[in-house]
């Protein structure tokens, strides 16, 4: 593996998204978790521009780095502003996970740590907008129209939950 | 003859009918009962005479089907058949006539006349018997007709605990015969008398098997028989009426056991260790309960060891191959000792109490019951002239014979023992001066009176049947045609019968001294040690309870605790341990959905680490 | 011919994969939770995308996976949200090691 | 025999008297009773007619029954295989069961009128149970004959669950447990049968495995696992030991006529299956094992006897009994051969008919008297003579008294045995003794001796309750008496046995 | 693609879906303009029309030879139409669950959500039984669940129907994540969401690498899944969330839920994992064969854990959460045992679990609901009180235990004919499944103690809802007929499903 600028590329936003995930477990401030995690979700977007995949990566920003994490925002301020969530002492059970963890990670890198299916040369990065528009509203029409159905019951449930109870609820919070 | 199996239907008849319906009839049941009897000794009698005339008869009918084996159920005639028949039918029927009397006045009369003919039934039956199988069927009905006899008098405690006692003992033996008999089924292939005789004959069965399938039978024997060591349920078997003992316990299902030894004498004899078994106990027994007989102060009691003693001179006889000695005692014995008790019961009718210590100078109270005893007494004393004189000599001569000289020395040492405790009973009874108050005291009527007449009578002459002075009658007829059961006639020295008359006079003449006259002490034992062996029946009970009882408690609890600790205790080891597994989880589930999804992925985790480990992926 | 071998694309999904799940697994604050979920399947669809590209049989599929995957994932999380707010009017809580009203 | 689907209606004729049941309001008792009782009749005579019937020569085999039933795989790629159909029949063994599961039902029955509260449930689960001890015997087919069994059950549990004494539920419980655990030990051979051969049917099973000399279709080792565990199967609800402490609970808790059912049929249904299954389906592998299973009777003779000894509560004495006298029938089929079979089948008869005479007799006098401990009773034959009357000729029945039943099945058990096995019999033979101790310890305990208690206001057995114990006592002298009356149908059945075991 | 080619589908296999879809549309229009005072349960009413619908156009299209849509995202073979079949009947049931649905606090302001969110749920189950696109079979997959955390917390107000709800979507998440792992590598690996491509491709695979990959994703996607079985390891949820939901939702979990996640499972395993090689060599055993113990191992500890614990449980809907959880682990020795009988033990076996489960909900629910206490002992003396409910919660638990003469038990029976009738026989899973099916006999009969033998506490009649009615009569009607009839079932499954040899077409 030649060092190149693609690899360049890769290796920093591999460690800043890594960065972002070691921060989420070690922060303690909920707000902080949360702003090191738009690094990593950003930096997964890079990723996917590394993948051919622009769109995705455009998705990705407006729907990770900007929709989720503005509305586990919204969530954490309507809860509790200040909350920190450092992890009470479980000890076996983190153990327990900890060691889970190690060996599920170490199981599943034996299985990709060479893996190689040659290098098929592939279009993906020309027009991949258009590719992803053709594909899913011919072949994949049928996930695509029940992916709207899933969004609108999912709309509709997080409305009834979240809503406050006028009748009821307004002595509430 | 053919028609000989109808003699057991009377009394069944008769018990079948007062179970149901003697409710109803109340007193009545007795005539019911006496004229049944009645008929089947009338019967038995035609057939013995029928016998002297003809063959042995013998009919069969297949009862049960094993596979090929076909179980036969029949009835066979023979000399000791037909000879028992009427011996049997004969006593019950005086025993039916004597208990109107003695029973009267008892809520339950019918009840106690259902048992007598069941016990009837079952003896008859028994003596009919062509077959082991048969036998064994009968032996227990007699059984249970002498177990509900003892314990008719329900109410008892003692009466309880005899009847309990006599069923147990008796079965112990009960179970050696039912061995034996099928050990002996599997070498000859049937039950048959005669098959099993011709195959003993043919020699098809080896010794080995024919001493251990003859001791096993004896066992059974010896149960029935009250022979030792089985002895200690006959004594305390007097707890039932004593018309029951004189019937049962004295002249018929006691000696059932010499009947089987006799009906099946050549088995032993194919075998000398059988017949020394035999002949040893007899002695044993003879000589053993002779000298508990001795310190008794309960009559029956005396009467009910003297007859285990007299049971084990006829076990001697058929154990020194004294074939006909042996039956012929069985006879003797039957009308003398059915009379002795009958006469007991008199006395005890007389005076309502059993208690030797309490009676005395009842002579003149009672004129016909006394004489009668005496009649008794003298018989079983072997005093010539009378019918136990010529059986008890016969023994004798057979046990010489045979050349069993300790067992003879034995066997006189336990006439004079007989000869002594008979007399001792007697004049403690009749003679002196009564120790209570006998005001009340009077003479059985006439119903109980006449059986006993009709058996002093017959313990008199029943002797002359077969006496070496007049002939040999009995002994030729009951051998006749069957080499195999020995001559009629065992000659023996002459000197024997002079030793026996001398022992049987020196123990009535001690007997005299001690217990009429008074000219020596009662203490004569001196040693009171001695005294309390012989009145506690040298602690066999006492033995069996500290051993036998007391072993059988221990296993039993042993097997309790094992049932509730280990196998209740494994039952409720595995259900806790399943519930508190339950426990466990449900614990486990204590809410923390991490924990959920930990244990899913560590789950996951495991089974990924062990696939990739074991799966063969990795090089 | 590429510089960056799909295996590294892998092990990245892999790393922030296990991440997410250790994150979701032990930490106490739910928002946090369900943040680590999303990042599961970010994770996921980095995978996805690698394997589109590099794959045995490059295509679009693996894109349109991940768009797919994406969008579930983005219900999930507004829908868990919404829950969680409803909770928390009763509860006053976001702590999940304290929501064990049900247990034996 | 006149009509079709014979066996049908004989089985499943009780449920008439559930439908009628369903229509009568819970309050009217007598009538509910007499329902139930009559709902028994049917039954009762046709079975009896096919018992005379085959007695005098009928064929057997016009009475069998097969419908398809249900076909688990596609009959386009496996045929007829993998299909259970519902085959109904039966032969002399099974006959003779069907007729004492016939009589028993009707006299429990009229035993049932101690039964205080909820008769039409009572009587519904009672013809049901009923229903399930019928199918049981004429079970042609292994999965049919596992569900009846297991239709035996539930009526059982609720039975003792609801109407029993004190302990109730503890014992059903302890049944339902036990016998779950059996039946599904049960469940396991007869689906690895099926499975394997795809066939339930009995017949059709023992050729195949007969053919199979080869060991093709099962190991040896399989084979021999399956008779064990079918032995641990059945072996619970005969019981052998140590498998027999629910036995003893459900002895002393459920009301007298559920336990006549239990201790008449439903132990029997253990010796039965191991007939049938055990020798009829692995003849070979059972003579492998045949001196273990004597062994086992020995135990359970001597050990249930010894126990039995030591017990203060009368029915406790009868519930070790029952361990007891069933090692006779685990002894008569250890022996193996005609005597010892033929003693085992007529041991399951007669231990049947006088255990329930027994337990009859303890629902008398504890209706009257309210208590069945040995201790406090004493005397009854003063106050209750009929009854202890009874009671003490099922005792003598019980412990083999020649004249009764008891004593042909001993006999016979043992005379088997000591052809094979000379000195465990006598061992075995050892417990005849201990049965007379305990029993006549018990039973005169409770009828003789001085009386603990006034009689006065006590009645003695009447009217109804007459019907069971003459019936009982009378069926049980006959076979004593004339034992060819079981023998006869018999033959055939013992024959095919003892063929198969090359005997 | 244009119009033309997107027309030429044959769109009338997927009527079912339509009806559903447009019943499902139809309740939101009517829920949001209806005016407030209307009763919502009309809208139960037409929504339980619409199931019906879409069983009756179902049963129409049962005689149709495979069909597929889209390359294969949407087929309709015979395991579709037999599973979809099970999903509709459980699905109306539950309908008429909630129709009756009255807690204590009650849910009126949110019933109509209720009915649509619900059919929402359905149209995910149904797409996820009729579909060859692991795409579809995600978003059908997560419909059903997203759909399914909502209706868990409907009842806002209470707390355990938060919690349950908040513990489900936290589980949920993390299954998805989970599974969705596993999916990533199997796409990878075949480069195709196609699941028969997949099949044809990884027949030729032969690098072992890959294979021992496609192991991991196989245990992945096990392990994800079965959080919607309920079974081990991914079971520990379910108790909570059954607990907090309302019943009919906690009904829907264990029956309708339960039984769309067999179907994807077995969907997916037996389309991808039969057809992976186990090794380099060629024609090794299928992966799926070489994992087979440990499925099965999971299916014991699934049936021991819930039969065990089970034993602990007062809570009535707790205990039939484990009772739930233990039916999972048996329907996972079908799985394990991967006999000829597969596909007809899974249908027969949930088909029986669905009427005797939705039978015992109905029960529950009607007795819960009353009291707001859902302790055991409110089934005390409930004979007294309604001998026929009392009779019909027998039926259904003895049909649980498996007791002869009900569905259950020919279920169980032939479970236990497809474990041994493979080679080797999977004797010790039966014997554990035969082992804890007894100790669930504690459980169950403690039920039928506290109903048959315990008085009651109260004297009140209970008064029964059509909707339960229907419920329990139907319910306890067909357990019944087909413990005593199963050729009934069997005969329309051979008659109509052709042994499932279009699965692989």
């Amino acid at each position: 593996m030649t060092l190149s600028g693609e690899f360049l590329a890769f290796l920093s936003l591999a460690v800043v998204s890594v960065m972002g995930g070691v921060l989420l477990l070690n922060l303690t401030k909920v707000v902080h978790v949360i702003v090191a995690l738009v690094f990593t979700f950003i930096s997964i977007a890079g990723i996917f521009v590394l993948l051919s995949a622009e769109f995705l990566a455009v998705a990705q920003i407006l729907l990770y780095s900007g929709a989720i994490t503005i509305i586990m925002l919204f969530g954490i301020m309507l809860t509790r502003h200040d909350d920190t969530s450092e992890t009470k002492a479980g000890g076996l059970r983190k153990v327990l996970l900890f060691l889970g963890v190690l060996g599920f990670a170490f199981s599943v890198y034996i299985g990709i740590y060479n893996l190689d299916f040659g290098q098929v040369p592939n279009t993906l990065h020309e027009n991949n907008t258009e590719q992803i528009g053709m594909a899913l509203f011919s072949k994949y029409i049928i996930p695509f129209e029940l992916t709207s159905v899933l969004l609108l019951a999912a709309l509709i449930g997080a409305i009834i939950l979240a809503k406050k109870d006028d009748e009821k609820g307004a002595e509430k919070e | 003859m053919e028609n000989a199996w109808i003699i057991p239907l009377f009394p069944l008849l008769s018990f079948l009918f007062l179970i149901f319906f003697g409710k109803r009839l109340k007193g009545a049941s007795a005539y019911i009962g006496i004229l049944l009897s009645l008929a089947s000794f009338v019967y038995s009698l035609l057939v013995l005479f029928e016998r002297f005339s003809s063959p042995t008869h013998k009919a069969e009918a297949v009862w049960l089907t094993i596979g090929d084996i076909q179980l036969t159920a029949g009835f066979e005639v023979n000399q000791l058949n037909a000879l028992m028949l009427v011996i049997v039918s004969l006593v019950s029927f005086l025993v039916h006539t004597y208990s109107k009397g003695y029973m009267h006045g008892d809520d339950r009369f019918h009840v106690y006349y259902a048992y007598l003919g069941l016990f009837t039934f079952a003896m008859l039956g028994l003596v009919l018997s062509p077959n082991l199988l048969q036998t064994y069927i009968f032996w227990e009905l007699v059984g249970l007709g002498s177990f509900l006899l003892i314990g008719f008098y329900f109410y008892k405690e003692e009466a309880k605990k005899a009847a309990k006692k006599a069923f147990i003992m008796t079965r112990i033996g009960d179970v050696g015969l039912l061995i034996g008999m099928i050990l002996l089924f599997w070498q000859v292939g049937s039950f048959e008398y005669d098959e099993i005789f011709a195959a003993v004959a043919a020699g098809s069965i080896s010794t080995t098997m024919i001493t251990l399938t003859a001791i096993l039978i004896f066992v059974g024997a010896v149960g029935k028989s009250g022979q030792f060591p089985l002895h200690t349920w006959l004594p305390d078997a007097m707890e039932g009426p004593t018309p029951v003992s004189a019937l049962i316990h004295a002249a018929t299902m006691v000696a059932a056991g010499v009947y089987l030894v006799a009906a099946l004498f050549p088995l032993f004899t194919a075998s000398e260790t059988a017949l020394m078994t035999v002949a040893t106990i007899g002695a044993i027994t003879a000589i053993f309960a002779a000298s508990i007989g001795l310190v008794q102060t309960d009559i029956k009691r005396v009467l009910a060891y003297s007859t285990v003693s007299q049971l084990g001179y006829m076990m001697l006889a058929l154990g020194s191959a004294g074939y006909v000695a042996g039956v012929f005692h069985l006879m003797t014995h039957a009308f003398f000792k059915a009379l002795l008790f009958l006469a007991a019961g008199s006395v005890i009718h007389a005076v309502h109490t059993q208690d030797i210590e309490k009676m005395g100078g009842l002579w003149k109270k009672l004129r016909v019951t006394g004489p009668l005893f005496l009649i008794g007494t003298l018989a079983i004393s072997g005093v010539p002239l009378f019918s136990g004189f010529f059986s008890k000599d016969e023994i004798l001569i057979a046990a010489w014979a045979h050349g069993n000289t300790v067992l003879f020395w034995l066997a006189v040492i336990a006439a004079f023992f007989t000869a002594f405790y008979m007399f001792r009973l007697f004049f403690m009874v009749f003679s002196g001066e009564s120790r209570s108050d006998m005001s009340h005291v009077k003479e059985s009527p006439g119903v109980m009176t006449i059986p006993m007449v009709i058996l002093g009578i017959l313990a008199v002459v029943a002797g002359y049947v077969n006496t070496p002075w007049f002939g040999t009658y009995l002994g030729d007829w009951l051998t006749e045609g069957n080499a195999a059961l020995g001559h009629g006639h065992i000659e023996g020295p002459s000197w024997i019968m002079i030793v026996a008359t001398v022992v049987s006079l020196l123990g009535i003449f001690l007997a005299w001294l001690i217990y009429c006259k008074r000219s020596l002490s009662r203490d004569w034992l001196g040693a009171k040690t001695m005294y309390n062996i012989l009145y506690n029946k040298y602690y066999i009970d006492e033995f069996y309870e500290l051993t036998v009882v007391k072993v059988m408690k221990f296993f039993s609890l042993f097997l309790h605790y094992i049932e509730t600790f280990l196998v209740e205790g494994l039952v409720k080891g595995v259900s806790a341990a399943v519930s508190g597994l339950g426990r466990l989880g449900s614990k486990f589930h204590d809410g923390q959905v991490q924990r959920y999804g930990t244990v899913a992925f560590v789950g996951l985790a495991i089974l990924i680490v062990v696939f990739a480990v074991t799966g063969g992926y990795l090089k | 011919m590429s510089s960056v071998p799909i295996s590294a694309y892998l092990a990245l999904a892999l790393i922030l994969f296990c991440i997410g799940l250790y994150g979701a697994l032990t930490k106490r604050n739910t928002v946090i939770v369900l943040i680590s979920i999303e990042l599961m399947l970010n994770a996921v669809n980095i995978n996805l995308v690698a394997f589109s590209k590099y794959g045995a049989v490059p295509a679009i599929t693996g894109q349109i996976f991940a768009l797919f995957a994406m969008t579930v994932a983005a219900a999930e999380a507004s829908v868990g949200l919404a829950i969680l707010i409803a909770l928390y009017r009763n509860r006053k809580t976001v702590n999940i090691d304290e929501m064990n009203s049900m247990k034996n | 025999m006149n009509f079709d689907y014979f066996l049908t209606f004989l089985v499943f004729s009780p449920l008439l008297g559930v439908l009628v049941l369903s229509f009568i309001p819970n309050t009217k008792e007598s009538v509910i009773k007499t329902v139930g009782f009559l709902a028994t009749l049917p039954a009762l005579l046709l079975s009896l007619v096919a018992f005379f019937q085959y007695r005098a020569g009928v064929s057997l085999e016009e009475l069998s029954e097969n419908v398809r039933w249900v076909q688990f795989a596609d009959p386009d790629t496996l045929g007829n295989l993998f299909s259970i159909n519902y085959e109904l029949g039966v032969d002399g063994l099974s006959l003779i069961m069907i007729v004492l599961t016939a009589i028993l039902s009707t006299l429990a029955a009229v035993a049932s009128m101690y039964i205080k509260k909820e008769w039409k449930g009572y009587f519904m689960l009672f013809l049901l149970l009923e229903v399930g001890m019928l199918g049981v015997f004429a079970a042609e087919n292994l999965i049919l004959f596992f569900i009846f069994f297991e239709i035996t059950l539930i009526p059982t549990f609720f039975l003792i669950g609801k109407w029993g004494y004190f302990e109730k539920e503890k014992a059903a419980f302890s049944f339902l447990i036990y016998n779950g655990l059996g039946s599904a030990v049960l469940l396991i051979v007869i689906m690895v049968l099926f499975a394997r051969t795809g066939t339930s049917n009995i017949n059709a099973l023992a050729s195949i495995l007969a053919a199979d000399s080869q060991n093709l279709v099962f190991s040896s080792g399989t084979k021999m696992g399956l008779l064990i565990a079918m032995l641990i199967a059945f072996g619970v609800k005969l019981p052998i030991f140590p498998l027999h402490s629910w036995m003893v609970r459900v002895h002393v808790q459920a009301p007298p006529s559920v336990v006549m059912l239990h201790a008449g049929i439903l132990l029997k249904i253990g010796a039965y299956g191991i007939i049938r299954f055990g020798m009829g389906i692995f003849p070979e592998q059972f003579q492998d094992i045949a001196v273990l299973i004597a062994v086992l009777g020995v135990v359970n003779l001597l050990y249930g006897a010894f126990l039995a000894l030591i017990q203060k509560d009368f029915k406790m004495v009868l519930a070790y009994s029952s361990i007891s006298h069933m090692g006779i029938v685990l002894i008569g089929l250890g022996a193996m051969n005609e005597a010892g079979i033929q003693g085992a089948i007529f041991q399951v008869v007669s231990h049947g008919l006088i255990a329930a005479l027994l337990f009859f007799l303890v629902g008398v006098f504890y209706e009257r008297l309210e208590t069945s401990n040995i201790k406090n009773l004493g005397g009854l034959a003063k106050g209750m003579p009929i009854t202890a009357g009874f009671l003490l000729a099922g005792a003598m029945a019980s412990l083999g008294m020649p004249g009764m039943s008891g004593f042909v099945s001993e006999f016979m058990a043992f005379l088997g045995l000591f052809k094979e096995l000379p000195i465990l019999a006598a061992v075995g033979a050892l417990g005849i003794i201990l049965t007379a101790v305990y029993l006549l310890r018990a039973v005169l305990g409770i009828t003789y001796g001085k009386a603990h208690r006034e009689f006065a206001g006590v009645t003695d057995i009447r009217n109804k309750e007459w019907v069971p114990a003459l019936v009982l006592l009378g069926i049980i002298v006959l076979i004593g008496v004339y034992p060819s009356v079981l023998s006869d149908p018999l033959t055939s059945t013992i024959e095919t046995i003892i063929f198969k075991i090359g005997g | 693609m244009d119009l033309e080619t997107l027309l030429s589908y044959k769109w009338s296999i997927m009527t079912p879906e339509f009806i559903i879809l447009g019943v499902a549309t139809l309740l939101t229009l009517l829920d949001l303009f209806m005016p407030k005072s209307v009763n919502r349960k009309v809208l139960g009413w037409i929504g339980l029309t619409g199931i019906l619908a879409a069983i009756a156009s179902l049963i129409s299209l049962l005689g149709h030879g495979p069909e597929s849509i889209l390359y294969d995202t949407f087929r309709l073979d015979s395991f579709a139409k037999a599973f979809k079949l099970l999903l509709l009947i459980g699905a109306a049931f539950v309908m008429l669950l909630a129709i009756s649905y009255e807690p204590k606090e009650g849910i009126t302001e949110y019933r109509g959500e209720f009915y649509y969110l619900f059919l929402a749920a359905l149209l995910g189950a149904m797409m996820m039984s009729s579909s060859g696109d692991l795409i579809t079979l995600f978003v059908g997959l997560e419909l059903l669940s997203i759909s399914s955390y909502i209706l868990a917390g409907i009842r806002k107000k209470n707390l355990q129907s938060n919690e349950a709800s908040m513990k489900y979507v936290i589980n949920g998440g993390i299954s998805t994540a989970i599974t969705l792992f596993g999916m990533s590598y199997v796409y990878g690996i075949t480069g195709t969401t196609n699941l028969l491509d997949m099949a044809r491709s990884l027949l030729a695979l032969t690098d072992i690498q890959h294979i021992y990959l496609m192991g991991l994703a196989l245990f992945m996607i096990l392990v994800g899944l079965s959080f919607k079985l309920a079974t081990a390891p991914f079971h520990m949820w379910a108790p909570d969330v059954y607990q907090g939901a309302p019943t009919p939702v906690t009904a829907f979990l264990s029956v309708v839920s339960k039984t769309a996640g067999f179907i994807i499972i077995v969907r997916i395993m037996m389309v991808v994992f039969f057809n992976t090689p186990s090794s380099y060599i060629p024609n090794s055993m299928p992966l799926l064969i070489k994992v087979q113990d440990y499925i099965a191992f999971l299916a014991a500890a699934t049936m021991i854990i819930g039969n065990v614990i089970a034993l602990r449980q007062k809570n009535i809907k707790r205990l039939f959460a484990y009772s739930s959880i233990a039916q999972a682990g048996y329907l996972l020795v079908v799985l394990a045992s991967m006999s000829v009988f597969m596909f007809d033990t899974l249908w027969f076996y949930l088909g029986a679990y669905l009427f005797m489960n939705l039978g015992a909900f109905a029960i529950i629910q009607l007795i819960t609901q009353k009291t707001g206490s859902e302790d055991i002992s409110q089934f005390a003396g409930l004979y007294r009180r309604a001998p026929i409910l009392a009779i019909a919660m027998a039926i259904f638990i003895l049909s649980l235990a498996g007791i002869p003469g009900t569905a259950g038990f020919i279920g169980k029976l032939n479970i236990f004919m497809g474990a041994l009738a493979v080679e080797p026989a999977h004797y010790v899973l039966v014997s554990i499944m035969i082992a804890t099916t007894v100790v669930s006999y504690f459980y169950y009969f403690g039920v039928m103690v506290q109903m048959f033998f315990r008085p009651a506490a109260e004297q009140e009649k209970i008064k029964l809802p059509i909707g339960l009615g229907i419920v329990i009569g139907v319910c306890a009607f067909a357990t019944i007929l087909f413990g005593v009839a199963p050729s009934i079932a069997f005969d329309f499954l051979h008659e109509n499903f052709n042994s499932f040899s279009d699965f692989f077409q």
